[in-house]
This record gives C-alpha cells, structure tokens and sequence, in this order.
C-alpha cells in the first residue's frame, strides 16, 4: 500500500482507453464498477473531444456482486456490438473487475461475435497508463499485422509508419503534424499512423513500410521491437524535440529510407539557434533546472535545457520506470544520478534539496514550484486541460524547438529585469512577491519560501516598512539546514541578494558552513561562501 | 402524497425504441416513475471529497483503493489546482493482495507517514472503494484502531465512497452518517435545529442569519472545523439542505432527531417552503416570518422575473447525477416556466421526496437509474433546448447540437436559498445566451 | 506640453526607421543629436534583428551648433552612401534637427548621389510612429510606383500586393507568412511584398498587381488609396483577424480576384469555434473586458472578444488617431463610447472606473493591469520583447484565431476552479493572492485591490489568520466611491466574493447606493443591488 | 604620471583603411590616446535616469524634452518593468513651439499634475534635453520658480540630460552636480569622508561596514532618501566611485571638499588602493588596514583566480561607452591576464584617470570619441575574443560571430568592490561560457 497524493499515471486500463478511442471502428468493452465511466472525461473535457470514447462500461453494483456479474458483461458485450458496429472490440476488466476474476476474454469470444476480440490482460495492481497503452498497441498489432507479401518494389518511394500518439496525448496532435511536415520534405510516403486516426486494416498493413517511426517510445517501443522481429522493419531510436534532436532525427530517417537530407538540413533549424544566441539570452546561461516527466520528454527537455539554451541541469528524473535505464543514461551524460519515481513527494523532496532556479516537469511539478515560489514550464504529461491548446504548439521539430525555447524562458525573469532586480533590492517596488513583469493574470500569489533555518516562528517581513503595502511571511522549512544558525546580520544581508538566486546562495552558504563547521553563519561566510563557489 | 406511479423495469435487451418514453399520464396522477437499468454514466461517491474535504478545513479524507480511485478524484473535478490537497489515497498493491503484505500494517503505516507530514489534520476519514469493499478490508475496525492510537490529536472514522456501494453525491451522505456516532449529546430538552448537507460557506451564513432573525437556534453539520461538532438528541430538529441524505438522516433519527419534512431550499418557493418547516415547527409567528423572508423572497423573485423570460418555455432534460433532480426541475418548472422533458435520478428518496414530488407536474417522466445509451436515444429525439449531463456526456451533445450544462456545477456553485435562486436559474441561462452571443 | 508616463508611440522618424528596416537596399540618413542613436535597439534588441539598421546618425553635439551642421550632414550623406552603396536614400530630421532647419532634403540632393533620394517631413512635435511610417512608405510610393504599362494579360492568374509588414511589427512576420498561406490556397498569385522584404524596385512595380491587400490601415491605408487612384488598383477593406474576419476577408479576396472561394470557406475555420463551444468555456460568457491598442487591433480584439468567445466588451479604445473613426464605429455596434486618447493615464482611468475582469492592451495596460490585479492579455504593440517569440504567432488567419483564443483564456481563473474558488471562499488555500493554478512564475505579486471607500487607512488583512501563512494588504484608492460608506457587516460579506467578481460586485453595489441614496451599504444592499443586476 | 601620448584628430574621409589602427607605441611611454569624431553611437545623459530614480526613493525625474526623449527613455533598459515609474516626460508639443502656449506655464501646469498624483515625492529633477536645451527653455530658473512654491514638501532641482551636452553616464555626474549646492554644510572642522557615485544597495552597505571597520567616518552620495542630504565643507573628504564624476567633483571642491586621487574600486587591487587612498587621508594604521582588508581581498583573489583560467590571455575590444571602460580594462589587463585591443571611452578626464592612466600597459590604445563605423571595421579586423559595445550593436556582432558583453549590463549589476570582482570579471565570463555551452 502507498500513500499518493498524486499520480503521474492513471491505471493501465486508462492506457487502453487511450488507444481505442484514438482508433476509429474499434469498440473497447469494459468490465468495471460503476463510477470508473469517470475515465470519459478524461478525452471529452481534458482533451475536449467532440466524441464519447468507444468505451462500454459494466458498471456493476455491489447487488450485482451476489448475482453473475459474467452475464452482465456477455450482456453488455453484446449490446455494444449491435449498438456500435465495431470493425474489433477489444475486451478487459478495471482493478476491481480483476479482483472477481469473470475473464472477460473467454466471455467475450463465446459470444462468436463476427469480429477478432483482443482480449487485454492489464494487470491494475502493478502496471499503469503508458504501459497500458504499449501493450494494448501491441496486443492489436500481434493480433493484425503481418509482414509484407511482395518484397519491394525496386525504385518505389520509400515508406514509413509512424507510430506512437495516442488519444489524451501530450501534444501528439501537432508533434504528428510536425513529423508529416518532416517526412514530405525529406521525401518518405507516410504508410500509416497508428494509433491515431488508425483502424484496424490499418495496424493490419503496418507490415508493408520500410521502416518505422517511434515517435513516443513509452508507447510505441514495444511494437517497433515486435515489427523488428515479426516484419523485419527498422525503427528510428532519436525522438526529434530539440534542434540537434530533429536534426539526428532527419539524418537517421535519411538513412533508413536511403535518401539524401543534407537539402533538408541546410535549410535551417528554426529560430532557436539564433534566439538562444541573441545577446539578451546570455543571462540563461546556467541557470539550474530540475527536470521531471515521461522518460521521453524528460530526456529531450534536459538536452534542449543544456546543449539549446545553456541551463545547468542540475536534476532529472522520471516515472517511467520502463525507460528507467534511457534515463540514468541521459543523467549520466550530465553527470547527475537519475531520479526514477513514481511517488511525487520523493520529487518534492528532491526539488527542495537542490533549489533550482526552474523547474521543468508535469503539471505535479508545477505545484510544487508554486509553492516554493520557482518558475516552472510543463514539459510532459499528465497536464491541465489548459495545456491542450487550440494553437499549433508542438514539441517535435524545428517548429516544437522553437515552442520549447518560448515555453522555457516565459517564466523567467528577463535579463535586465535581473540586473535592475539586483541592484535595488530595497526598491519598494522589487518586493519578493513582485511577478516578472511581462505575466499578468487574474491574481497572482505571494511567494513563500524557506527562510534560514530555524528562527521557529512564522515571522512576518514587511517588505517596505515605509511603504507597507507588501507583507510577505517568510514560514520554516523544517528540512533546510535545521542544524545551521543564521546571525541575524547574516539573514539580513540573504535577505539583499534576490529571491531568484537568494535558494542558490543560502544552499551555498550552508554547504560551505556545513563543510567547514562554521557556526553561527555570519555575513562573511555568505561572501565566503561566495567566493568558494564562485565560477 | 404517493400520486405518482411506479413502473419498475428489468434490464430489457436494447433496439427497444420509442417503447422507452414513458407514456404521457393522466391529470391529477402525479408524475411517472420508471426504473431503467444498464451502463450508468454517473460518479461513484468519492467524488463526494472534492467538496467535503474543502468544506471540513482541518480534516483529511484517505482513500484506501486503487490507482483508478486516486486518479479518478485527480482529474474528476479540476481539484489540480489545489497545491496542498486534504485528501489522498492509500494505493493497494499486488503485495497487499497477494498476502506479502499485511494490508492493516501497510494502512497504519500509510496513516503514520501522512500525519507526520500534515500534523494540521484533525479527523481523518479512511474512505472504502471498490477494490477495499472487495477484498473486504474492514475500515471501521482501522478506524477504530487508529483512534485509539491517535486521539486526542487526530479522530479517525471510517465510511465508503466506493461505485459499488455508492453514487456521486452519496459519498457526503456516508461521511456525514459516519460523524453521527461521534456527535456529542444534546441536553435532553434542548430544542435546536440542525441543519444537514454540505452549503457554500455564503449560503450558510446567509441561513444562520435568517434562523437568527426568526429566533431559531440552529446548527449546521458537516461543521467547518473537526472539534466543532454540533450535538444530536432528542430536541433536535433536522432540516434537510440536500436531497441525498437518506443514511444520515436514518443515523441522526436514531439518535433521537426529528426529521422536519420540506421541499429542498431551492429557488424562492422551495425556500420560503424551507424554512418554514422549521418556523412552524418552532413556533414562529406567522407574520413574523412574513416579515423576515417576504423582503427576501419579493427581491429573489424580481431578480428571476428577468431570467424567466429567457427560460420560459425551454424543454430540459436531466440525466440522472446527483440526486438534485427532482427539487432543480420543480424549481425550473414552477418558478421559470421550463417544460421537463425527462428528469433522470440516480435514486428516488420517496420520503425525503415526497414534497417535491407533491410539486411536480402530472405524468412527468422521472427514470431512476440508469441506462445510458437509450436515455441518449432518447435525450436526442427529444431534442431539448438544454440538458443537463455529467462531463463525459456534455461536449459530445454539444457537438451534436445540444446545449448543456454540467451536472458537477450544481453541487460546485451555491445555489441554495433566496438570493442564490437566480445564480442557479443563471447556470441554465447561460449556455443558451452563450449560444445566441457566439457568431462562430 | 503634456505630462507622459509611457508613450504608446515613438517618434515619426523611427516609424521612418520600421519602413526603411524592413526594406532591403535602402539606407536612411537621420540629422539627430548623440543619444538619438538608441534606436537602433528597438531593432537589434526587442526584435532581435541580426543586421544594425539601414541608419547613418548625424551625432551632432552642442560644440557642433555653433559650427555647421548642414556640413556635418553632407558629409554623413555622402560617407553613408559610399560605405552602404544603397539603391535609394531617405533623409530626414530627428525632433532636435527638426528646430535647427538644416533641410536635409535639400542637402542630400546637392550632393548630386547617383541613387533617388526620398526626403522626409516629419513633424515630430504633431505626428508619431505609425504616422510615420505610413507617410515614409507614402512617400516611397509616390516617388517610385508607376501604373503598369500593359493590360493585364487574359486569363492570368490573378495577382496581389501585400501591404503594412514592416520591421518592429507586433507579428507582422507570422501575419504576412499566414496571408502568404492564404493566398496560395486561394490562388492568388502575390506581386510584391511591401515594405517588408522589398527592395526599391519590388515599390517601383506594385502597379503591376490587380489589387493590394491591406494588413495594417495604419500604415498601409494611405498608400493603398494612393495606388487606387494612381494605379486603378482597388484593396481590401477587412482585416483577417479572428475567424469571423478571416472568413470576411477570403470572400472579399475573392471577389477581388474573381475566384471561387468556396472550397476554402468550407475546409473550416481552425480549431476556434469547437474551443469556445466546448463547454468548459461556458464560463468565458459575459466576462467583462476592456479593449486598448492601435486601431487594428483593438477592433479586431473587441470583435474576436464580443463574438467568437463570448465576453462582454465594456470597453474600447485606440491611441491611433487616425483611426479615431473606424474605432468610434466599432464601439458604436457594442453600444460603447470609444475612447481616443494616446494619455496612458486617461486609460488608467477609465480601466479603474470601470472594473473589468480582463484587459486586452499593450505592454501599457499590461502594467495597469497588474496593478489592479486584473487579467491582462497583450493584443497591440508596444510589446515587450517577449511579445517577439520564436514561435509562429500570427494574429491573422484561421492560426492567428487559435492564438488569440489561447491568449484570451490563458491569464484567466479557468471554469471549475472559478466555481469552486466561490464555493469555498473561506479556504485558507484560496485567499486573493491565489494564483491560478496553471500559472507558475518564477514569482508573483499579491494582487492589491481598493477595498469599499473610505477606510482610509491600509488595512493588513491576513486572510487565513487561523493559518496564517499570507497577508493581503489592501489599500484605499481615493477616486472609488469616496461618498460611500459600507458597514462593516458589508465589508466582510464582500470578502465572501472572490476577487475575480469582487470589483464588479463592489461597483455595481455603490451605483445602486448612489441612485437610491442608500447609505450606508450593508449586507442587505448587496444582495439588492446583486438582484437588481442580475440578468 | 602624463606618461600617455596624445593623438590629435579631426574629421577625415572614410576608408582609412588600417591607417586607423594606432601604431604600437615604444615600452614606457603609456597608452596612446587617439580622439576620433563621427557618428557617436551612444546613450545621451537622460538614460542615467534609470539607476537614478531607483536610487533615491523619493525622487522623480521629470525629462522636459520631446517623444523622442520619452521613447528612449521607456525602450532603453527595460524600465516597463517598473509598474509606477518614477519618471516621466513632459512633452513639447507644437503649440509650445508656436508660442502659442506659454512653456513655463505648461511646464508648471505638469509638474501640478505630477505632484498631485505623487504626494510621496520629496524631490524633484527637471531633466533638460536636446529639445529644451535648443530652444533655450531656462529649466534652473523653474526649479527655483517651482522650488519657492513647493518647499518645503518637495524640492525642485534643475540638470541637463541632453544628448548635445552629456554621453550617457554623464547625466549622472549633471544630477549630482546639482545636488551639491543643496547639500547642508559640515562643521567646519568635521573631518568626514563622502564617497561620490551611485553604487548598488549592498555594496555601498558592503564599503560602509569597510569604512566603519578602519574607522572613517563615511556618508555616500547620492543619498538613498532624498532628505537624507550628507553635509560638505572643508573637512570633506572626496572618494570617488565613479568615474564619471567630472562636474560632481568641481562642485564639491568648490564647497570645500578635497579630492582623494586613486584608482577606482573595480577589481581587487583597484578597490585595495581606493580604500588605502581614504585610509591614509584619514591616517589608519597600515596593519589596521591590512587586518581589515586583506582577508576581503585574498578571498576575492581565490575567487578570481579560477576565471583567470578562463579570460587570461583573450582579447578585448571596447566601444566608448560608459566613461568605465579605462579602470575596467585595467581590471581585465591586470587581474585577469586580458589583452587589451582597443579601449573606446566617449571622453577622458585625464585627472580623475591619472592613476589608471598609470596602471595601464605601455602603447594601449585608447579611443576618446567615436567614428563607429571605423571602429566597426577595426573590431572586425582584430576579431577580438569579447567585445563590450552597446545594445545596438551587440546582436549584428554576434550573428557576425563575436562574442559581446553588452555595456549597459556594467551600470547594472553590482561589479565595485572585493566580493563582486568575480562577478564583474563573471560578466566577461559569461558569454565566452554561453557559447561553450550551446550546441546549436
């Protein structure tokens, strides 16, 4: 049992969802109590789909329990063939069908229905939505797809699949328009997509491309290995967000369909080479991310974050235990130890450790920077439904590189705004609280943050005494420093630097103090400190 | 009372057409009630906590479940956007299941970890859910158990939320029946009234005031802070704010409460009809209550004048949800002039409705449970000018041509009492103002 | 003289700046003071062109006033020419040149240069920006265009001039890539491109296209009426921003170059409508927002406002008195005043007297804006140089429709959140600082608020004293219903409405009170005047 | 100490070709000093105002000038990050041209208006400019005329910002010039130091716990409140922070203040003998200077010697500026191991310069004034490592494949003193490292 406030991933039967109702002509039968129909708004409010899902749900009661809950799903099975008319239907139980063990694929199939039956066997216990998904994916494409009769034709257009985005998926609706782009300009026919758009003669002639595009490996990696063996397809192994991502990308689909990319790459590289390099980005330069998501964004906004903009990452981590080793790899590349979790408070933890300057993460992470007053982009599922645009926003791409560029730097603080910021700390009008100057919404939330350790009281900080229309309450943070004593000059003089650098410096000073056994800490550990780690 | 008239239905095979509408019935025999049964479209009781769990500031609800129920209570009602939530799960794993694990230790250690780092909590409820109520896993004996270890800092109780045993908004009604045990005794003859059903914070201010000024000594539960627990005996009289109490009220009864029956406090009759069941009860004098409520009721009244004229006449179909059903469509209908194409319920209180159903039209078509495929058969032959629906169904009626309005904002709005009555007629009003605004 | 906190505008000479940069092959010599040359940053810096702009400066210094400064401009004139070898020459005066009377015009053409040179009047101290910039492009026009020699052939495909993009544009870049689209699909061949991208001799040929399509009036609309009457060449009159004037102007183009544009109009309309209809956008309905920028924008922004997303637009205005007309008359169809004035202050006004829940402006509101704690979205230069992103962000055409929706919404309080921000107003988490949720900065003002007249000291209000972790400070603005007084049994009820209503609850309250001379207000006359308004 | 050559020039065609260059000058004869005229690509004074009017916080400047003058002042610097600037601009407009208003009565008209929605300002500058200076428009009588109305609520004081009389930093140096006359006098035997220049917050809170810990007592100009005026007379003791500070200093002097020669306090050894100038003025004990000041500067040295690694031995291309470029590129000579290729400075106050002037290698060449497009082609002949240029400037060097630090970045970020000589030497760093780093 585990305590979770939240879950970076639904149940894996979710994962099913996500690809039935991404599919046309397929009908998913599902054999859960009732309130799991919850998952529907999942796609019709949070991805705002015009269309139910293709989802029939049991949803049995605790009477149903005594009775043949196995009949109610015959029932229901039925009833949705005649009703929805599927080309296929595929068959499974939520957690808590799994516990009373009806095995819908056995029900189902003496139902003789004119259609093939996928019987999913998820188990909810262990396994969650990306795994849901990839195994749905390929249970339909064992099911389906064969290799081609006729070898290749001799001078035919190269071809490809692309394979990956799903319903509810992090952008997949414009990363797949950005890989069509991609592929016209390269000159690759495009044989299907799947499992988007996809119906089932579709996964049935996967076979017949010359090789495979795997756009999101969370979900696609398991059927490009299984088309490897089963078709003989190669698959590409670079998702393409971030410039030099793409521009691998373009080499490696060059090299797969035989064609030459070097017009393609001449082209250019959208305009976040030279946004990064304008003179008004230099204040990115190193400054420290944590980085948290799916394994495959999380990859690719560490690398965009470093070799793109210039951050130093400084801690990245993901939830998808599957892609567990691609992760510590990429954080080895940074010469960081992966963080792979599930549990979003063990990233909290992580987050308050290192006190980055941003945060690029889910929508969980985006709690925790607001609550800790650090920016904060969203770079991965699971997200807000505001994170479903109407406006082309992909990730992949040159065109999703330079959205990563505007998407990282939005919630900074502009370069002179900095300076300005450090220069007059004291102006009234550069309180802690103040909000970069370009983000105006609603309302907006003091910033709290961790004051030096331990002063126990809450103390209330008039930002400007003589102004006093800002009150900012700086609260403990048990975990920071407890053992540390700040002099009151000390806290003050932290208190000059600003709050964007102000987590940085303290967590400096107090690793130098700690290191050295300097107590209380004074304000010549803080330049001490300073000095020590200055680069 | 008991004018309408029960069909009662078996699960039937589908294709059955327009065999499904309910006859038209004759005058004078109330309105018609038909059981349905098949996939219901509805939220199980967890979904209770979204509102709970804010209403109740220092208590925290833990659910014991699976991934689904915390996912589930995640995405269910935009509560993202609280940073620091009162409510968690308690994730069974195969480890649980397969006996490696001892589910009561892991629940101990789960409640230890959680009041380490939350030592605000003062009541913590362990909410049941499908996969607990399955694999039997005795909450209230945990309960039991964790009290004993926690108070006086944290009581601990037990209900359940889970879609098997529970729909939608029962989930507050087995919450607040679980805190009836604990309520302290009332003096023997003191006479006070107890009001029941979660109220927006505004709305129960506004009632307080209202008891005050009719000299009605009165108390709300759920209470907004754990140790302010309102106490329950022989004196007490329980007014009903929400229609989906039956448990509670049953739990209150038993320890010696009065039921006070009334139409639900929506919309200016409902109200007015509200509190004077208390009023009565508690002698006020009649003019005396002409004077505090008229003013109130006239100003309520005006401000629906204006919206009637937009919904008058208007044909509204309701799937079934949150047990509010009954007493919205009475109110559409007397107070706005709307037409009731088909009121779904998740549940028919018969007692507890019984006032409503005095109120409603003759040969109404009221479905209790829940088929949903032919309910949308028939929601789109009806073609009604507004339906209301949970989130799954409403953006695919829109894109069909149907206006909606989302169940879920009824119980996320305050819309009890007078000066709520044209919020509540505004949440009808404005997707069809929206659709006459939109030029796209 | 007129006292001016920001300026909507610059000077005319750098409108002269935003043709001449936009150009290519033509140079501008500017008789201007040292420190004149700051300009050049607009271009280098805010739009992060990688070329200085085409400017030769004259520098002059007060040493300089006594001696020759005509001299000093000839010799500028004639070193520019032979260092930048431009195809045409502009010339012109900066303010302080302007009151010295060198004649610019008539000393670069003593010099006797081998390339036309086109002098500028511009009269800094009645004109600015846009002007500017429309009397440069006017001027190059005049001097250069010439109606085309031959017929236009039978059957040739037809063709356009695409007129107003210039250097520094707010999306001018996206606008014209958006325009080309349409055009293509259409099937309008496009002529010439001006200023942006053209070269002397691209002016010297816009007679040969069958019309012209206006982007901008501001700066396009003298010379498209110039070339009407010189060239025969009729323009159109709509501006494709939002989808109802994206449609509008398809059908227009159409007319215009004889085509059937049906096919287009039935390929849809971009993803703007399904989003505004999809139900949780209900909440979007009626909310109350005021309109500011140059002319074009705002009109266009009231219009997408009022009909594509719902809102209630209570208020509209320009700083483009040229225009005053257009704009009065769109006020006009929403039953509004307009408000003309480029008197930063004056908007403030009007923005605090009226409440409103959102702000569509510039950069200038957006100041405003934050420090009423209202939503703000920037819809009109000038911008801020984030509002020059990497990514594609027209305004126009079916695209520009999906940006400016996600532009609209983004600052605000998204729909659930509203509801259940009303429900539980007394919830520590949901004091008046809360941020919505989907924002997370790297920090963020505590929204200040003028609290019910006429408590006239600060008040530190914490809202959650039983937590105690914010403290929201509300101070007296003096122009707020000073005559009325509140109980304060209708103070605190007031605190029971959230913020993002709490303004108009607050203003509708007091002009009840006022009409009926209630005083003082108390609870019961919130509720009255809450019945009274409502609809 | 005149050890530097003088080079005389005056306007000359283009296309001198590498004619421009200075030639190598023989070892001990000093850095050669070359005056250049042309187009001058600089800030005029009023951009001073930005570091200004947040430095004194009860002040406001209103620019008397044109909508040029606003523009610049609103574009320079990202100042729209300010939401209540405390400046502003009183535009003329054509009517005050025509004579057909009266300017002093508009201007007073303005500053009414001004004061009426600021009651918070104590202290007023009117700011000339370019507009107003040509016209003639007598802005110190205003003062005085606006000055005997307002006080003692606000004091109203006259400078010139003008492009035609000031470069950029100048305006600092005019502001501060007439503040002196303002200043109350000391007691005439009052020995006291006054450090002259805007420095940031906390590094003028740093100098203060320096002076306080050697025992000289110290007051800053400007203040940080504008009441908060320090005294001056004959026991006034000048340190200069700046070096900018041409008029400030004859103002100070001729109320009796004696100029402390030194080097300017960037970098270690510049602040070392700054500080020793005041401390042997003041006759601190060498070992008492020593016990305060040498664990300052060994720990900024540590902290230096790690960017010496990075800068030592990269060239470095200055455009004139910001009057800072000569005790800077001693600094990055110096301390950092930096070849210095051309050092621009828009003018040379060969007193206040003397001891850099001293300090600087044998045959450097420095530029007073400016042709930017010869320097432009010198730059790009020498392909230095950085080049410090202004902001228009620095993205066309960059796509051209030079590295920039932009000047304007030195007036505002904290780079005097001991602890931020890293970071001053950190701000050459950064753009060398940004393209390290960057993979695209």
């Amino acid at each position: 049992m585990k305590l979770t406030v939240w879950t970076y991933e639904a149940p894996p039967h979710v994962g099913a969802m996500r690809v039935a109702t991404a599919m046309e002509g397929v009908h998913y039968v599902l054999h859960a109590p009732q309130g799991d129909t919850y998952a529907d708004l999942l796609f019709t409010m949070i991805e705002r789909r015009d269309q139910r899902p293709p989802v029939t749900y049991t949803t049995f009661q605790a009477r149903d329990l005594g009775a043949d809950t196995a009949e109610i799903f015959k029932e229901a099975a039925r009833e949705a063939y005649e009703r929805f008319d599927p080309d296929l239907m595929l068959v499974g139980a939520s957690c808590t069908a799994e516990l009373i063990q009806d095995d819908p694929g056995g029900l189902a199939r003496a139902l003789n229905l004119p259609v093939p039956i996928v019987p999913l066997e998820l188990p909810s216990y262990q396994r969650k939505e990306n795994w849901g998904a990839a195994e749905t994916f390929l249970q339909l494409v064992r099911a389906l797809a064969r290799p081609r009769a006729e070898p290749r034709e001799e001078g035919a257009q190269p071809s490809c699949n692309i394979l990956g985005p799903t319903a509810l998926g992090f952008r997949h609706r414009d990363d797949l328009e950005e890989i069509r782009r991609l592929m016209a300009r390269i000159g690759v026919r495009v044989n299907a997509v799947a499992p988007l758009t996809a119906r089932a003669h579709d996964i049935a002639r996967l076979g017949e491309a010359d090789f495979n595009v795997v756009m999101y490996p969370e979900i696609a990696g398991p059927v490009a290995r299984h088309l490897e063996r089963a078709c003989g397809q190669p698959f590409t192994k670079t998702v393409p967000i971030g410039v030099n991502a793409t521009r691998a990308f373009v080499e490696e689909v060059g090299a797969l369909a035989g064609l030459d990319v070097a017009d393609v790459l001449a082209e250019g590289a959208g305009r976040l080479p030279w946004w990064s390099r304008s003179v008004d980005s230099n204040y990115l330069t190193g400054k420290r991310v944590f980085v948290f998501g799916d394994a495959t964004h999380a990859i690719a906004a560490a690398r965009v974050a470093s070799e793109e903009l210039g951050f130093e990452v400084v801690g990245l981590g993901t939830y998808s235990r599957e892609l567990a080793r691609e992760v510590r790899a990429a954080a080895e590349g940074l010469g960081l130890e992966a963080l792979i979790t599930d549990d979003h408070l063990e990233v909290e933890d992580a987050i308050n450790a290192l006190a980055p300057e941003m945060v690029l993460g889910t929508q969980m992470e985006r709690h925790i920077a607001k609550r800790l007053g650090i920016a904060c982009a969203v770079i991965s599922a699971p997200v807000h439904v505001q994170d479903f645009p109407a406006r082309y926003s992909p990730q992949m791409g040159f065109e999703g590189a330079n959205v990563l560029f505007d998407t990282f730097v939005h919630p900074l603080v502009m370069g002179l705004e900095e300076h300005l910021l450090s220069m007059f700390r004291e102006d009234f009008e550069f309180h802690d609280g103040a909000v970069p100057s370009h983000l105006a919404s609603e309302h907006a939330a003091p910033r709290r943050e961790a004051p030096p350790a331990p002063s126990a009281e809450p103390r209330l900080e008039p930002a400007a005494p003589e102004h006093g229309d800002v009150a900012v309450l700086e609260r403990p943070v048990a975990e920071a420093g407890a053992d540390l004593r700040w002099t009151p000059e000390a806290e003050k003089e932290l208190l000059k630097i600003p709050f964007f650098v102000r987590g940085k410096a303290r967590r400096n000073t107090e690793r130098f103090a700690r290191e050295r056994g300097v107590a209380p800490i004074t304000v010549e550990t803080i330049y001490d400190a300073k000095a020590h780690f200055s680069r | 009372m008991n004018r309408h008239v029960l069909v009662d239905e078996t699960r039937r095979p589908a294709a059955a057409g327009c065999a499904d509408l309910p006859a038209a019935a004759a005058p004078g025999t109330g309105p018609t009630v038909r059981t349905e049964r098949g996939q219901r479209e509805v939220f199980c009781g967890l979904t209770g906590i979204i509102w709970m769990h804010r209403k109740i500031q220092d208590a925290f609800f833990l659910v014991v479940g699976s991934r689904t129920c915390a996912h589930l209570m995640q995405s269910a009602a935009g509560v993202m956007i609280f940073a620091e939530p009162r409510f968690a799960t308690a994730i069974i794993d195969d480890r649980d299941l397969a006996g490696i694990a001892d589910a009561n230790d892991e629940l101990d250690a789960c409640v230890e970890r959680l009041l380490a780092r939350r030592p605000d909590i003062k009541m913590l409820f362990l909410v049941g859910s499908c996969p607990s109520e399955v694999i039997k896993l005795d909450l209230s004996r945990a309960a039991q158990r964790l009290s004993a270890r926690f108070l006086p800092d944290v009581r601990v109780l037990a209900y359940s939320g889970s879609g098997i045993e529970t729909t939608f908004t029962q989930g507050e009604d087995t919450c607040l029946a679980s805190l009836v045990p604990t309520l302290p005794p009332a003096e023997p003859r003191a006479k006070e009234l107890l009001v029941v059903g979660a109220l927006a914070d505004v709305v129960e201010d506004q009632f307080a005031r209202i008891f005050a000024a009719l000299g009605i000594p009165a108390r709300f539960l759920p209470m907004r802070k754990a140790n302010d627990l309102p106490p329950v005996g022989e004196g007490t009289r329980m007014l009903l704010a929400q229609p989906f109490l039956a448990e509670t009220a049953r739990a209150l009864e038993s320890r010696g409460a009065t039921h006070l029956p009334a139409p639900f406090p929506l919309g200016v009759e409902g109200t007015t009809a509200w509190l004077k069941a208390a009023a009565d009860d508690f002698g006020v004098d009649p003019a005396a209550f002409e004077r505090v409520t008229a003013p109130m009721a006239t100003r309520a009244g005006a401000a629906l004048a204006r919206q009637r004229e937009r919904l008058s006449g208007k044909r509204v179909f309701f799937f079934p949800d949150s047990q509010l059903e009954l007493p919205i469509a009475r109110f559409l209908h007397r107070e706005l002039g709307m037409e009731l194409v088909e009121v779904g319920t998740p549940f028919l209180h018969r007692q507890h409705m019984a006032a409503e159903l005095a109120l409603l039209p003759d040969g109404l078509a009221i479905v209790e449970g829940q088929n949903v495929d032919r309910q949308l058969d028939r929601c789109r032959a009806a073609a009604p000018d507004i339906t209301v629906c949970g989130l799954g169904l409403a953006n695919p009626l829109e894109a069909e041509g149907l206006a909606t309005k989302w169940s879920i904002e009824l119980l996320f709005t305050p819309i009890h009492g007078y000066d709520q009555a044209a919020d509540l007629s505004g949440l009808f009003a404005r997707p069809l103002v929206r659709r006459e605004k939109l030029k796209v």
